[in-house]
């Protein structure tokens, strides 16, 4: 499952749907990503590309089940406007031993993070401005080589 | 005639989410230089490339791409998801 | 919270109490261990060193709030007869970034997985052996220096 | 006296998860040594001590581990958690 949504989720009602469906699973990993208030935040405004960000996606996904042998892997990941404490994304995946399902939920991680379309505003009191790429994320990303 | 769209500060530098345009330009970097000459708001999107990604037909892309048969070429900074 | 029981617990609702308990966190990740049938596995039984568990787990769970600046880190573990499908521990991590809470569940992984005091006996149709360490888990454990 | 507890495996062999004993030894490998004498279970689960793991009062040790003060001894297999 991907979804790509403007309406907030239920992490705890994702979780148990993911869990019930990955028989022969060992290890269920999910991640999720919450809006936080640093420097006085005061919203987020998520833009994407719709025609490309679903199938971008799709290929991350279908990288990651090939490479780590996941069993199985989704994705949920919002866009508009969130204030803080609002989850803007998670993704969920499994496979018969937690290596893999740690392994292939960074992966995505650092994919998404990077390269689905999707760019962050701030907004602050005072102003707005986008959000910069770091460094950080890109050599997060070099280590899938 | 091909459609190009921008996102992010490329599209609010620009003015302008998307625009159908009809070019000669064989690749991206020629397409750059076309729409780049059009205005001081494409000039001024596209001043620093090293700040700017390319997907054509949603793909990414880099700037030598050829675009001969492309649909849409789109302009954005670095990606921020997740 | 730690906590050490034979009853069940529901994926969700735990990761949903501890997304909402962690003000400031920007990531939060949640591993859940499962069950597998592999081999023709009828159930699973679990026994734990009760005057040893609790004090084993929360040295863990300090160690990785401290070495990976976590906000917060529970872990549930069963003990008892667990059938095929059945969760048996889950670990919750949050941090401001996703590396560190990354980081700090599969820290807590390693050490549940081979230094807290539980042991796993499976049930076939034909008899029930005690599973054995493998030298992989001592191999990941390993890279914590 | 000191109270000597069992898991898993050792704890089938040896017959009982827990016992009370009377013992002169100072560390845990004499402990062992002594257990080991008793009868043919104990010797039988203490045949391989590489199979073998040891909490002192709950905290894991290796089998120098001074045993003069303590309350409790815990032997075990390698742990097999999460």
């Amino acid at each position: 499952m991907i979804c790509v949504q403007s309406a907030p989720f239920d992490l705890g009602d994702i979780a148990n749907r993911f869990a019930v469906a990955q028989a022969g699973a060992g290890a269920i990993v999910t991640f999720s990503g919450v809006v936080r208030g640093d420097g006085g935040l005061l919203a987020l405004e998520i833009e994407h590309y719709p025609a490309m960000t679903l199938p971008a996606i799709t290929d991350m996904v279908d990288g990651a089940r090939a490479r780590f042998g996941l069993l199985d892997a989704w994705v949920i990941h919002r866009y508009g406007r969130l204030t803080v404490g609002e989850m803007i994304m998670m993704v969920a995946t499994s496979a018969p031993h937690r290596k893999d399902a740690f392994a292939g939920a960074e992966y995505l991680m650092d994919y998404l993070k990077s390269r689905a379309p999707f760019w962050k505003k701030e907004h602050h009191r005072d102003g707005a401005a986008w959000v910069a790429a770091k460094d950080s994320d890109e050599a997060l990303l070099a280590r899938w080589g | 005639m091909i459609t190009v769209v921008y996102f992010a500060w490329l599209r609010e530098r620009i003015g302008t989410g998307r625009e159908e345009i009809e070019t000669q330009a064989k690749t991206v970097a020629q397409l750059v230089a076309e729409l780049s000459a059009q205005d001081s708001y494409h000039a001024a999107a596209f001043a620093d490339l090293r700040a700017v990604r390319v997907a054509v037909d949603q793909v990414l892309c880099d700037f030598d791409t050829p675009i001969a048969a492309a649909k849409e070429v789109a302009f954005f900074p670095p990606m921020t998801g997740g």
